[in-house]
């Protein structure tokens, strides 16, 4: 039992941070946002090339042979710059994939190709800009290239992951088991809520940076108790927040017998304080953190969309109280 | 105490009614139904023009400025049918709810004559020019100079947040007048038209993808040495007392469009079957309760107005409705799901209404006093709690 | 239309207030409590005598003829003081009693006796020492005496109201109506609803006053702005706690549409806030809050006693879910 | 980062629950699953010299003191298995978790010869003299003086809060030693022994109707010179290295106990049918989030800790678990309904587990450091926010 990352991971994490900080500036998301792709093509380059997109997949097909924890670690990073890359669903397809042994399909995604995952009632993110498709159907998978999906896509909120309904027209490339489904679902959680962290930990640094600056009322504005008080319930969220996200990715390394409670609690509690952060961090900017012009609504909006990528958070909770022994519903 | 209305009040109904029916079915039936702050301007101020021939623009006025001395009750009234009609907001709120009572409260007769019937015909909209970068809630920290010459103030600074500026006609601006003032002294209240060479309107872009507001400058801007409001240096009384007026008969209207923005709401839950979630229910059912609550509040506030008095409602109303706007935006995200962060504009960012509240409703507890300002005034003023202590400036 | 008291309600009003806080002190309540009854005798002379308790009830029955809103300034007074009577039951009795024209039994209670009122899955406030007992039954009511029911009192927390289980066990004296079911639940949500919102004022009265006075680090601990926010807000309810109560009060007396909406929300409303206002009451006043010798809990206690008693708020939202169409709980 | 344990833990966690099981199904199946503070507070005391006796008592200190040494993972185990087997509250919590710790830390030679044994073997039971009537949370106005006289220290003053002080026979005081200093200068931390005539305990009652806490007085107690924790003066921070190991092992524990609460909701839900409520599963399914949350949270800390180092969670642990439990407790209070409000004894005034909580929990957003304090500790001390401002005292 050692709840702290091993020196090779801190050293992942660091290298994390300076890639997405470095890379995943305001002005490249921006102009990702502009296009309507919501991808940075050079960032994305960069990740595969990292092998960051494989981090979790064997050696033999080009992964890296890492697991969950450092899979979080990458999410998170991407998630505190709001990066613009189709990182989430091309991950959960990987697993999917693995757990089934398509090392065909792996390799083509390793070397670069987008995947996007449309779980029941779901739409898909990257939709648009996907070349792998990998849609819910009979308790299984479906994997379908890109001529055999109808990609209906609008104008998506967080225009980082643009969001798309995707419905099969054609033969499927490949089917994927009860088991790969999981697979996909495990990883996506945990990227989400990761991605989640990272975001909401953004709101609290950027917010903090901003009122031990801002003055108003003949003082700094970091000095009021009403927006210390935020602040500190913002760390506390945060704090909780990145128990619950490594406590499931090691519980799924570990195969550890709590892995499903894990799962459902770091995707709902991660995403719901993302929001309350990003909330946060609008209001404590004040009319600033309002303008198109500012991140802050960069935040809020993957913050709302990560609150309902694979399953809501009062769906999770749901499942959880069917996991700890409530019962049905009654009638 | 008594919520009803008397028969003569339900005669006027049917007569205000039968009015804005017939106009917003007939000559103006393009504007029924609009929502958006920004939408169809010019037809909006034609509207404006069209309730003023009818002496409908201002019917709290005194009949002398144009407007019909109407009671409390009729002014309810009014404001009901108004939104149950579908009209469009109103261009000219800023002119008619706050500085048309202000220039009546605190306005020399030349002035009252000179401003108010303009007001109420339409031919002068106004816009605010309160809030500056760097001094948000905190009009005390007004950079905005102005000065004596000749016959006119010169005015020299930038102003924020100035919603609809780019429509208006005149501007009501705090500046300081004494140049050696800090804080709430030396400022004075001054009325600015905005067709001239020294007033420069620049959008600013919201997380919405609209704009709204604007950020307004002042370049030697001029205006005559006659348009102040009150005493120059007393400006921030005059400022304040304007403020008073944001609680009036207007807020009925706005409730109007909540009501609106809350049955679009409970139409969604039940298309998509949310409606039968017994956690959604449960919340609902809430912003049903908070909506009606501010009904009564307001009419609270109102009766205790027009007795001449005040109600403490005032002071919590602010905050009251900014939470339950911005909690009923989180609502609307709930019941719609993933489906609701998409919508069917294309290359556009553009959102149908209740994804759209859901973005535009986090400014609702920012402008017009912060959520964290409401709670100041609510402490110092209402309770008589001690006023916040300062730490150092750095 | 005009929302504000007459001069005769705000006579009543100052009258009703006198007499609570001249004789609803706190010494006197502890006594009712400490005994078991949860009734100050000589406040509930003093109430039946001013014709306090009989305000809603017609001149010839010995009423005072006035309608909810005076019911409820009454209820408020009584609340205000966490007041050791059974007011709220006995009255909700006297309407159901009323909507049946049971002149005979009206006397009986305005001349003394208390009433008590027991619905479906719902235990009788001041069942111990009541002398009539109105039970739900069937879509009406049972008017019964004491020898013919069962009553199982335990403690109850809130000491100022003692609940107690009570079982027809013998033959009722009468029995009402549903019309008269609907009176007594009526009134009774209206007097719960007033007198949550005369404790949440004096929960939030009281700790300003604390506040103002208490010294800690060096400074008044009303100058802090976490608690002055936190005052702020508990204003916030209040108000319109006060706007729930009277627009029921008024829409029941005018026979207006939304009466039954505005009955829900009342009670649904005033409790909750009530409860807000009470835990923050406790929170403000630090250890000394937390003590039985502070009064503090007999706010708390009676707090979470409004929410639960003659239904709770979350089923008083429920019934709000469906009057505004919100059709049936999904399966 | 790896959460499971090795195969030679998982033995120890064998030995420890084996014994556990066979004292408390034995000798002590007495106060097997008590959970009050102060119930069968003798028997409790024989309870900690059992465990001494096979030195279960005090794992994590040095064997030398009578601990053994225990790893981390030792210790995570050994709270884990003693809640398990339905272990009372420890009745020397204090000086094993606090005290000892900090003697460890700040003690001579002698002070740990003298103190850390007794403690370990349950000769001494310690409790806490920090808070006074009028200075709360507020250390710094610490009223309570101690000079020396002779060979002793002498201590006037008066402590509240003092949990389990008439069980004790020792506690710590922070006096003030310097009587021209203020604030957190001038301080001392010293070691008083409580069966003395100098020294008296008085019961609170608490809303609940029990009585935990108390009110101590001194006057004219006395302790050897000897007794001083740190040089004199140096007090403050001495205390706050205390409150530091609050955090630890004992965490674990104290979740076991919040375990079995939430175990208690979720049958009273089951039973009453309220488990089938979609609301109330949304609320008990937040509740298990929080308690696993706080169980990783702990186990970050821990582990930092072990590392000698320190982690963020460590700053926000306290204001998690206190708002967590009350919660739990309004939500308990959901779940049983009217239901809850009543229970069966007679005369007296004692509720059952759940609306025991409820009405318990609202001290526990108030004692070892409000709720408000916590947030300051946070925003000034792990986010580096500006210090509080102070309004003029009156």
């Amino acid at each position: 039992m050692r709840f702290a990352f091993t020196d090779e991971q801190a050293m992942i994490a660091e290298t994390a941070t300076d890639l997405f900080v470095g890379e995943a500036t305001s002005e490249r998301t921006r102009a990702a946002m502009a296009d309507g792709s919501g991808r940075d093509v050079a960032l994305w380059d960069s990740l595969s090339g990292t092998g960051f997109v494989g981090v979790h997949m064997p050696g033999d097909v080009g992964g890296s042979e890492l697991g969950m924890v450092e899979l979080a670690i990458i999410a998170e990073a991407a998630g505190r710059q709001v990066a613009a890359v189709p990182l989430i669903a091309t991950q959960a397809a990987l697993s999917a994939l693995h757990a089934d042994g398509r090392a065909d399909l792996i390799e083509r995604v390793l070397g670069g190709q987008v995947a996007t995952l449309a779980l029941a009632g779901g739409l898909a993110p990257h939709g648009t800009i996907a070349d792998l498709f990998l849609i819910e159907q009979d308790g299984g998978l479906v994997v379908a290239d890109r001529d055999a999906v109808d990609v209906v896509a609008g104008t998506t909120m967080d225009q980082t992951r643009p969001l798309a309904q995707v419905t099969l027209t054609w033969a499927p490339i490949a089917t994927l088991s009860a088991k790969a489904l999981d697979a996909a679902k495990h990883t996506g959680w945990i990227a989400v809520a990761a991605d989640a962290l990272g975001g909401a930990q953004a709101c609290l640094d950027r917010t903090v940076e901003y009122v031990k600056e801002r003055q108003q009322f003949g003082q700094t504005i970091g000095g009021f108790q009403a927006i210390k008080h935020r602040l500190a319930d913002m760390m506390v969220e945060i704090e909780q927040a990145r128990s619950a996200v490594y406590w499931a990715a090691c519980a799924v390394d570990e195969g550890a017998e709590d892995a499903e409670l894990a799962l459902h609690s770091a995707k709902a509690f991660a995403a719901d304080a993302y929001a309350t952060c990003a909330g946060a961090m609008i209001q404590l900017h004040g009319g600033i953190g309002f303008t198109w012009e500012h991140d802050a609504h960069l935040f809020f909006k993957r913050a709302q969309a990560d609150r309902t990528l694979f399953g809501s958070s009062a769906q999770h909770r749901e499942a959880i109280a069917q996991i700890i022994g409530l019962g049905a519903i009654a009638a | 105490m008594k919520l009803g209305f008397t028969e003569a009040e339900e005669a006027f109904r049917v007569e205000a009614a039968t009015w804005l029916t017939a106009a917003l079915s007939g000559p103006f039936a393009d504007v029924r139904g609009v929502t958006s702050l920004v939408e169809m301007p010019e037809r909006r101020r034609e509207w404006e023009k069209y309730l003023a021939a009818s002496r409908w623009s201002c019917i709290g006025w005194p009949a002398q400025y144009g407007g019909r001395d109407a009671t409390l009750a009729q002014q309810v009234i009014f404001a009901e049918e108004y939104a149950r009609a579908g009209g469009p907001p109103r261009l000219n709120h800023l002119g008619i709810e706050l500085i048309g009572p202000t220039i009546l409260a605190y306005g020399s007769d030349e002035q009252k004559a000179r401003f108010l019937p303009a007001i109420a015909n339409g031919d002068h909209i106004w816009c605010q020019g309160y809030s500056e970068p760097g001094a948000g809630s905190d009009l005390g920290g007004v950079r905005t100079k102005a000065w004596r010459e000749g016959g006119d103030w010169v005015i020299e600074g930038q102003k924020v947040w100035t919603s609809l500026a780019q429509f208006c006609d005149w501007i009501f601006v705090i500046a300081r007048t004494d140049p050696e003032s800090v804080g709430s002294k030396g400022l004075s209240f001054l009325l600015v038209p905005m067709d001239q060479d020294g007033v420069t309107v620049r959008n600013i872009v919201q997380m919405t993808g609209e704009s709204e507001f604007n950020e307004t400058f002042f370049d030697a801007a001029r205006t005559d040495a006659a348009n102040i409001l009150g005493e120059p240096g007393q400006g921030w009384g005059v400022a304040m007392a304007l403020l008073g007026f944001e609680r009036g008969v207007s807020t009925l209207g706005q409730q109007m469009g909540f009501r609106n923005e809350l049955d679009d709401l409970i139409e969604a839950a039940r298309a998509n079957g949310s409606a039968g979630d017994p956690v959604i229910r449960q919340k609902i059912a809430q912003a049903e309760i908070g909506l009606r609550l501010m009904r009564y509040g307001a009419l609270r506030m109102l009766t205790a107005s027009a007795d001449g008095g005040s109600n403490p409602a005032a002071f919590t109303y602010k905050i009251q409705w900014a939470n339950w706007r911005q909690s009923l935006g989180e609502l609307a995200m709930e019941v719609l799901g993933q489906a609701g962060e998409i919508s069917d504009a294309h290359g556009e960012y553009a959102f149908s209404r209740l994804p759209h509240l859901f973005l535009y409703s986090r400014a609702d507890t920012i402008y017009g006093g912060t959520n964290e300002i409401q709670r100041n005034i609510i402490a110092e003023r209402a309770l008589g709690l001690p006023r916040e202590a300062r730490t150092r400036a750095k």
